[in-house]
C-alpha cells in the first residue's frame, strides 16, 4: 500500500472525524460571537446528544434520522434551559464568574448523566457497518459518508436561516453588538436562547454520529471533543461560521496525519499546539478581522 | 489595604476548625462482633467501570458468607472508599480505610498503578491487600523481594504473555506479528514486552510496536500503518473498551489476520462494540471460561443478584472475597497480621473461577485458558496451567 | 522598627505557636494518619491557590495552565531524589525554578492575550506538559513514575505554605505588587503610569509558577506515585474554584477556600456520585450570589468588626 | 524658548482610513497649548501616538531633543510625557493613596527580593513614596479621601484625581484629554484656576484636548484646529475665533 494510499486513507479519516468536530464548533462560535463565553458546557450538551440518540433507537426502536431529530429538538431545549437559568441572570456579571458558571454547569451535566445512566460506557447497534465504498485499496465505510452527508445538509440549511431569515440577521447583528442591536427593536434575550438551541442541536447531531461511528458513549466523552472543537473555532475566526467549518476539518486532518505518521500518543498536544500558534500569529483566526482595542 | 493582621487572624481561623473537626473525624473503633473489610475501588474517574465491576464480585462473595452465618458468628462487614481512578486519591482511601475505619484488610484497587500506590501505606501500617485484577509482577515484587502485605487473586503478566506467544507461534504457526499496546497503562505495556520476549525466542520475529491511549476513538490512523505491515498476527493487550473499536476499525480497514488479546477482552460488551463478525479470527487469554462446569455456580449466582452476566472484573472480585474469606477462617480472628499469614497459606483452594494455591511471591498458581470468539461465540481452545 | 515589621515578627509568633498545637496533635496519635494527609493536602493547596490568586488574583491574568506547573514541579523534584538522591530541600528548589522558567517561557508569547483567549492558551500549554511528561518513559510515561521516598512531612509543609503567604503577601504591599494591582485593575492607565505591562506580566506568572513547582515537588513526595493523570486541567479547575470561592485578590480568601474545598471532598468521599453534583450545584450558586467569593477583595482584617479589635495597635500601617 | 515637542508630518491609517494625516506642531517649553476640532476630527488618535499607544504610519516625533517613534508608553512615560484619558481610567477598587503611588512605580530602586524579605531600601523608600504621595494628594484637595477606593468618589474629584496621578509621573508635558467633560461652568472655572497653577508650580508645558470653548479661549495660548485629520487652522485664541475655516469647520456655514 504505498504513501499515497495511505495519506489519502488518513485523510478520509481525518475529514469525518472533522466534520464532528465543525458540528460542535459551530455551536462554539455561534455562542461565543452573542455572548462572548466560552460555554464549556457544550461539549457535554454533545455527550447528551448522543445518549439521548441511543435511548431513541435501543429503548424507542427509532431509525437513525428519527433518533437525530429527537436528539437535536430535545437538546437544543435543554441547551435553551441552561441559558435561561445559568448564564440569562449573569448577563452584566463579570467574565471569570461567567466562565466559572460554565465550568460548574460543565460538572454537574456530566456526574448527574453519570449518576443516571451509570459511568458504564453503552454501545451504540451496528449501524451502516456493511456498507462500505473501496476503491484502489482506500475505504469510505458507511458512517463515514453518513456523517458527510448530514454535516452537508446542516452547513446548507444553517447558512440558509443565518443569511437569509428575519431571525438570522438579527443573530448577526446581536453578535455584532447586542446593545445596539436591542435599540433596533432586537429582542436580544430571545436570540440569544435561539443560539443556545441551534448550537446545541448541532451539537447533538454530531453526539448521534459519533455514536454511530465509534459506536461507544460514555458521560464523560465530551470533555475532550469540546475543547478540540473551541480549538476549531479559534483556528476558524471565532464569531464566523464558515471558519468554524474549516476550523474542523483542518483539525480532524491534522489529527489523523500525526497519529498516522507520527505517533497517536501526541493527537490532542498536537490540537492544542494549533491553538497557541494560532492565538499568537492570527488571534483574530483564518477569516478573522484584526479589531484594535480602542482606547 | 493590606497589612499582616490578616495572616495572624486567617491562620488562627484555620487552626481552630482545624482541630476541631479533625477530633470529631476519628472515632469507628471496631465494635466486637463484625469484621471491618476495606474495598478501595475506583468508583468516579475514567475507570469507574472497571472498579464497579470489580467490587460487584466482591460484595458476591461476602454476602454468601454472611448470609451463611458469617466466620464462628461474626459477620463480614464492606466499608467502601472511592479513589476517584487517581493514584495519590487511592493513598487518601487506603489511609481512610486504615485510620478511620480500622479495617483488618484491604481489596482493591483494580488499576495496577493505584495498587502499587496503595501497598506502601499497607505495608507501613500491617495490613493485608489483596489486589483482585492487577496481573503486572511488580504489585507483589519490588526488584527481587516479595512486598509481606500485598497479595493477587489473579494470574500475572508473565504467565498470560508466555501462553499467548506460543499460542501464536505453535498453534496459529505465525513467523511475523505486530504489537498495539495502550501507553496509558503498566498492564498493557508489560504484556507487550513479555510477549515480544517470548515469541521472538519461539523464533517469531515483531515486526512493528505502535500505541495507542486509553479513551482514544479513533484508531483508523495507527491501524492503517499496520495494515501496510501485514504481519501474521496482531497482539493487542488491553481493556475491552478500546479493544472492541480496534477490531471494529481493524475489519473495516480489510485487515484479516488473526488478533490476539489478554484478560482484558474478558467482557460481553467486546461483542456489542465490535460486532460478532468482526471477532471471528480472534483469540485471548483469560482466567476461566463461563461455559466451564466448575465455574457455573458463581456465573448463576452473580446473574441472581445482578441481572446481567459478570465479566472478568466480577469473577476476579469474586475470587479475592474467596480467599479473604477462607484466610479469615483459618487465621480465627481479625487480627490483620494473622490473615497475612494464612493468606500466604491458601493452599488448593476452590474459588469461583478454579483452585488456587499461593506461590512465594504471592501471586496464585492458576489455570489460563485461551477462548476463541466464533461466531458471537466463545469457544474454550486451551487450558494451561502454568508451568 | 517600623509598625509593619513589628507585625510580621507578631505574625510569626503566632504561626509558630499554631504549627506547635497542631504537630502535637499529629504526634500524639491524636489525628488520625487520614487527617494527618489532608493536612498535608490542605498546605500544598493552600500553596498553589495562591500562587494563582497571585496570577489570577492579583494580576487579573487569567491563567488554567497551573496544574502544568505542578507537574513540572513534582517531576523534576522526584526524578531528582529517586534516580540521583539529591538531598529533598534542593530537589524542591530546582523543581521550583525549573517550573518557574517554564512560567516565564510560557508567560513571554501568551501574556498579549487577553481573557477568554489567554484562559484557553495556558490551558493548552498546561495539556501539552502533561502530554509530554506522559510520553517521556524514562518517568515511566502514562503508567507513573514509582518509588518515591515519602519526605514530605507536615513541618515540610507547614513552613513552605508560611513562606509562600509571606513572600505573596510582602510582594503585594509593595511597589512592584501594586504595578500588578494596577495592571489589573485598568491596564492600558497602568501604562501610562510607567508601568512595564509585559514584565510584571511575566514576573507574576513565573513566581505563581514557580511556587506552584513548589507545591508538586511536596505533593509527589508524599505519595509512593504519582502519574500524569493527576496534573490535568480538572486539577486546575480544582485550584481556580478555590481561588474563586475564597476570594479573587485576598490572601484569606485563599487559605479559606482551600479548606473550605479539600474539607468537602474529604467529607464527601464515601459518597462519590454526589460529591461533584454538589460541588457543581456549590459553584454556580457562589457564582450568582457571591461572585466576588468569601473576602472579596477583602482581607479577614479589614472587616468591619475586626476594625475596631485591631485599630487600636494598627493605626499607621496601611 | 525652548522646543520641546516637534511632530513632523506624522499620520495614522486605519486599514484605508486615514484617521490623522500631516500632523505638524510645535510645543515650546512651560506653553499651554489648545487642541480642537469637531467630534472624530483626530484628536484623542493624535494624543494616542504622541503617548506610543498606536505607533504613527508615517512622520517622526521629536521630544526634548530625542525621538519617541517605536517607544512603548511607559518608556513615553518615563522620557516626561503624562496624560488622562477622555474617558477616566481610574483603579477603582485601589485607593486613592495607592492610585497614586502607582506612578512612582518606575521610579523605585528597591528589587523583588528586598521588598519580599522587608531590608534594606524597602521601608525608608516606602516612607519617601507614602510622603510624596500624600503631599500631592493634599495639593488637589483629595487628601481626606486618601483611603476612600477610587470608584467611590464623586466625578470631580475622579477627575482631580486622575491629573493627580498623572503629575505624579513628574511629566515635563502634560496631556489632558477633555478635562472639563461633564463639568459644570462652576467647576470649569475652578479647573481653569487649577491648570495655570498647576502649570506655574510644576513648570510645565500643556497640550489640551477640549470642546468647551470658554476654558479653551479663556487659558490656551496658542490653539491648533482639527478636522477630518489635518491641521486647518493654528495662533491665538483672538485669531482662532475670526479664522473663516474654523467657523465654516465649526458651524457649517458656506464660508
Amino acid at each position: 500500500m504505498e504513501l499515497l494510499q495511505q495519506v489519502v486513507q488518513q485523510l478520509i479519516n481525518g475529514i469525518s472525524l472533522g466534520s464532528i468536530y465543525a458540528l460542535i464548533a459551530l455551536g462554539y462560535t455561534m455562542i461565543y460571537g452573542i455572548i462572548k463565553l466560552i460555554n464549556f458546557a457544550h461539549g457535554d450538551i454533545y455527550m447528551v446528544g448522543a445518549y439521548i440518540g441511543f435511548f431513541a433507537i435501543t429503548q424507542g426502536g427509532f431509525s437513525v434520522v428519527g433518533a437525530l431529530l429527537i436528539s437535536l429538538v430535545t437538546t437544543g431545549l435543554l441547551g435553551m434551559l441552561i441559558e435561561r437559568i445559568a448564564y440569562k441572570p449573569l448577563r452584566r456579571a463579570p467574565r471569570i464568574s461567567v466562565l466559572i458558571t460554565a465550568i460548574g454547569v460543565s460538572f454537574f451535566i456530566e456526574y448527574t448523566s453519570m449518576y443516571f445512566v451509570s459511568p458504564t460506557p453503552r454501545t451504540f447497534p451496528q449501524m451502516f457497518g456493511d456498507v462500505a465504498v473501496s476503491f484502489a485499496g482506500i475505504v469510505i465505510n458507511g458512517q463515514q459518508m453518513l456523517i458527510l452527508g448530514i454535516t452537508a445538509v446542516l452547513m446548507v440549511l444553517l447558512t440558509y436561516i443565518v443569511q437569509k431569515t428575519k431571525t438570522g440577521k438579527a443573530m448577526r447583528a446581536a453578535s455584532f453588538d447586542t446593545e445596539t442591536a436591542e435599540l433596533m427593536g432586537i429582542n436580544s434575550d430571545r436570540i440569544i436562547s435561539i443560539t443556545f438551541g441551534i448550537g446545541s442541536a448541532l451539537a447533538a447531531v454530531a453526539g448521534v454520529l459519533v455514536g454511530i461511528y465509534y459506536n461507544s458513549i460514555d458521560p464523560l466523552m465530551g470533555i475532550m471533543p469540546g475543547l478540540k472543537a473551541f480549538v476549531a473555532a479559534v483556528l476558524g475566526g471565532i464569531g464566523i461560521l464558515p471558519g468554524a467549518v474549516v476550523g474542523g476539518l483542518i483539525l480532524g486532518v491534522v489529527e489523523a496525519l500525526v497519529s498516522g505518521f507520527f505517533s497517536s500518543t501526541f493527537r490532542d498536544a498536537a490540537a492544542f499546539a494549533i491553538l497557541i500558534l494560532v492565538l499568537l500569529v492570527r488571534p483574530s483566526g483564518l477569516f478573522g478581522k484584526n479589531t484594535k482595542e480602542k482606547v | 489595604m493590606f497589612n499582616s493582621k490578616k495572616l495572624r487572624l486567617g491562620l488562627a481561623l484555620l487552626g481552630t476548625a482545624l482541630i476541631s473537626s479533625v477530633l470529631a473525624g476519628c472515632g469507628g473503633q471496631a465494635d466486637s462482633n463484625t469484621i471491618k473489610v476495606g474495598a478501595n475501588f475506583e468508583m468516579t474517574g475514567n475507570v469507574a467501570n472497571y472498579g464497579s465491576a470489580t467490587l460487584d464480585g466482591l460484595k458476591l462473595a461476602i454476602d454468601e458468607v454472611n448470609d451463611a452465618g458469617g466466620i464462628d458468628g461474626k459477620k463480614i462487614e464492606i466499608v467502601t472508599a472511592d479513589n476517584k481512578s487517581e493514584a495519590s486519591e487511592a493513598v487518601n482511601a487506603a489511609t481512610k480505610l486504615i485510620s478511620d475505619d480500622k479495617v483488618s484488610v484491604i481489596v482493591g484497587p483494580a488499576v495496577t498503578a493505584n495498587v502499587i500506590a496503595e501497598s506502601q501505606v499497607a505495608t507501613d501500617n500491617k495490613i493485608p491487600i489483596i489486589a483482585p485484577d492487577a496481573t503486572s509482577p511488580d504489585v507483589t515484587v519490588e526488584n527481587g523481594q516479595v512486598k509481606p502485605f500485598v497479595f493477587r487473586s489473579c494470574f500475572i503478566d508473565p504467565q498470560q504473555g508466555t501462553v499467548m506467544a506460543k499460542f501464536a507461534a505453535e498453534n496459529l504457526k505465525a513467523k511475523t506479528a505486530v504489537i498495539y499496546v495502550d501507553n496509558s497503562t503498566d498492564y498493557s505495556k508489560s504484556l507487550g514486552k513479555v510477549f515480544k520476549e517470548k515469541f521472538e525466542a519461539a523464533g517469531g520475529k515483531v515486526l512493528a510496536e505502535e500505541a495507542f491511549l486509553a479513551k482514544d476513538q479513533d484508531f483508523k490512523a495507527t491501524l492503517t500503518n499496520l495494515k501496510a505491515a501485514n504481519a501474521d498476527v496482531i497482539f493487542v493487550p488491553a481493556y475491552y473498551e478500546e479493544v472492541g473499536k480496534i477490531v471494529k476499525q481493524a475489519r473495516e480497514l480489510g485487515i484479516t489476520a488473526p488478533i490476539l488479546g489478554t484478560d482484558g477482552w474478558d467482557d460481553p460488551k467486546v461483542a456489542d462494540i465490535a460486532g460478532a463478525d468482526a471477532l471471528n479470527n480472534t483469540y485471548f487469554s483469560t482466567h476461566y471460561s463461563d461455559k466451564d462446569e466448575s465455574v457455573k455456580p458463581f456465573v448463576e449466582a452473580f446473574k441472581a443478584k445482578y441481572g446481567h452476566m459478570p465479566n472478568v472484573f466480577a469473577a476476579l472480585g469474586y475470587d479475592a472475597g474467596k480467599i479473604l474469606v477462607d484466610a479469615i477462617k483459618r487465621a480465627g480472628s481479625a487480627d490483620p497480621e494473622k490473615i497475612q499469614k494464612a493468606l500466604e497459606e491458601t493452599k488448593d483452594l476452590k474459588v469461583g473461577t478454579g483452585t488456587i494455591t499461593m506461590d512465594k511471591d504471592h501471586n496464585p498458581i492458576k489455570q489460563a485458558v485461551i477462548l476463541e470468539n466464533k461466531n458471537g461465540d466463545r469457544v474454550m481452545v486451551a487450558k494451561i496451567m502454568p508451568e | 522598627m517600623n509598625l509593619l515589621r513589628k507585625n510580621d515578627l507578631k505574625m510569626l509568633v503566632f504561626s509558630l505557636v499554631l504549627f506547635g498545637v497542631l504537630q502535637v496533635l499529629i504526634s500524639e496519635r491524636i489525628l488520625s494518619s487520614f487527617w494527618q494527609l489532608n493536612l498535608v493536602i490542605i498546605g500544598i493547596n493552600i500553596m498553589l491557590a495562591a500562587s494563582l490568586n497571585l496570577i489570577n488574583g492579583y494580576t487579573g491574568q487569567f491563567s488554567l495552565g497551573h496544574a502544568g506547573f505542578m507537574a513540572v514541579g513534582a517531576y523534576v523534584g522526584v526524578v531528582l531524589t529517586t534516580n540521583f538522591g539529591v538531598a529533598f530541600p534542593v530537589a524542591l528548589v530546582a523543581g521550583a525554578i525549573a517550573a518557574g522558567f517554564l512560567g516565564f517561557l510560557i508567560g513571554l508569547p501568551t501574556l498579549r492575550l487577553r481573557g477568554d483567549y489567554l484562559a484557553i492558551a495556558t490551558l493548552g500549554m498546561g495539556e501539552i506538559i502533561r502530554i509530554v511528561i506522559m510520553n517521556i518513559q524514562y518517568v515511566g510515561g502514562a503508567a507513573g513514575f514509582k518509588g518515591i521516598p515519602h519526605h514530605t512531612t507536615f513541618a515540610w509543609v507547614f513552613f513552605l505554605m508560611l513562606f509562600t503567604l509571606f513572600f505573596i503577601k510582602n510582594f503585594v504591599n509593595s511597589a512592584h505588587g501594586r504595578a500588578c494591582l494596577a495592571i489589573r485593575e485598568n491596564e492600558i492607565a497602568a501604562e501610562s503610569m510607567g508601568v512595564n505591562t509585559t514584565r510584571y506580566k511575566v514576573m507574576a506568572f513565573t513566581i505563581g509558577a514557580a511556587f506552584a513547582g513548589l507545591a508538586g515537588g511536596l505533593f509527589a513526595h508524599s505519595f509512593y506515585l504519582i502519574t500524569p493523570a493527576s496534573f490535568t486541567f480538572m486539577q486546575t479547575f480544582n485550584y481556580l474554584i478555590m481561588v474563586v470561592m475564597g476570594g479573587l485578590g485576598s490572601i484569606t480568601g485563599s487559605i479559606a477556600g482551600a479548606f473550605v474545598v479539600t474539607f468537602i471532598s474529604a467529607a464527601l468521599a464515601s459518597w462519590p456520585e454526589f460529591r461533584m453534583i454538589i460541588y457543581a450545584v456549590a459553584l454556580i450558586l457562589l457564582m450568582f450570589y457571591r461572585p466576588q467569593g468569601l473576602f472579596g477583595y477583602m482581607e479577614l482584617t479589614n472587616m468591619g468588626f475586626l476594625r475596631k479589635i485591631f485599630k487600636k495597635g494598627d493605626e499607621g500601617n496601611a | 524658548m525652548r522646543e520641546l515637542l516637534k511632530t513632523e508630518n506624522v499620520s495614522m491609517v486605519f486599514g484605508g482610513l486615514k484617521a490623522v494625516s500631516d500632523f505638524n506642531i510645535r510645543l515650546g517649553a512651560g506653553e499651554l497649548v489648545g487642541l480642537i476640532g469637531p467630534n472624530g476630527a483626530g484628536k484623542t488618535t493624535a494624543f494616542n501616538m504622541l503617548t506610543g499607544v498606536y505607533q504613527p504610519t508615517t512622520g517622526s516625533i521629536t521630544f526634548d531633543g530625542k525621538s519617541i517613534l517605536g517607544k512603548k508608553p511607559y518608556q513615553v512615560t518615563k522620557a516626561g510625557i503624562a496624560r488622562t484619558f477622555q474617558n477616566i481610567r481610574l483603579f477603582s477598587e485601589l485607593t486613592v493613596l495607592e492610585n497614586v503611588k502607582i506612578a512612582f512605580q518606575s521610579r523605585v530602586k528597591y528589587g523583588l527580593i528586598e521588598s519580599v524579605l522587608r531590608i534594606g531600601r524597602y521601608f525608608k523608600e516606602e516612607r519617601a513614596i507614602e510622603e510624596e504621595a500624600r503631599r500631592l494628594l493634599s495639593i488637589f484637595h483629595l487628601e481626606v479621601l486618601a483611603d476612600e477606593t477610587a470608584k467611590n468618589l464623586p466625578y470631580g474629584a475622579q477627575r482631580r484625581l486622575e491629573i493627580a496621578r498623572a503629575l505624579a509621573t513628574k511629566p515635563k508635558l502634560l496631556l489632558l484629554d477633555e478635562p472639563a467633560a461633564g463639568m459644570n461652568p462652576q467647576e470649569t472655572k475652578e479647573l481653569m484656576e487649577m491648570i495655570r497653577w498647576i502649570r506655574k508650580e510644576f513648570g510645565l508645558t500643556i497640550l489640551l484636548i477640549e470642546h468647551d470653548m470658554a476654558l479653551v479661549m479663556g487659558i490656551c495660548e496658542r490653539i491648533y484646529v482639527l478636522e477630518y485629520g489635518e491641521i486647518i487652522a493654528e495662533g491665538t485664541p483672538k485669531e482662532i475665533r475670526e479664522n473663516p475655516e474654523v467657523i465654516r469647520a465649526y458651524l457649517g456655514g458656506e464660508g
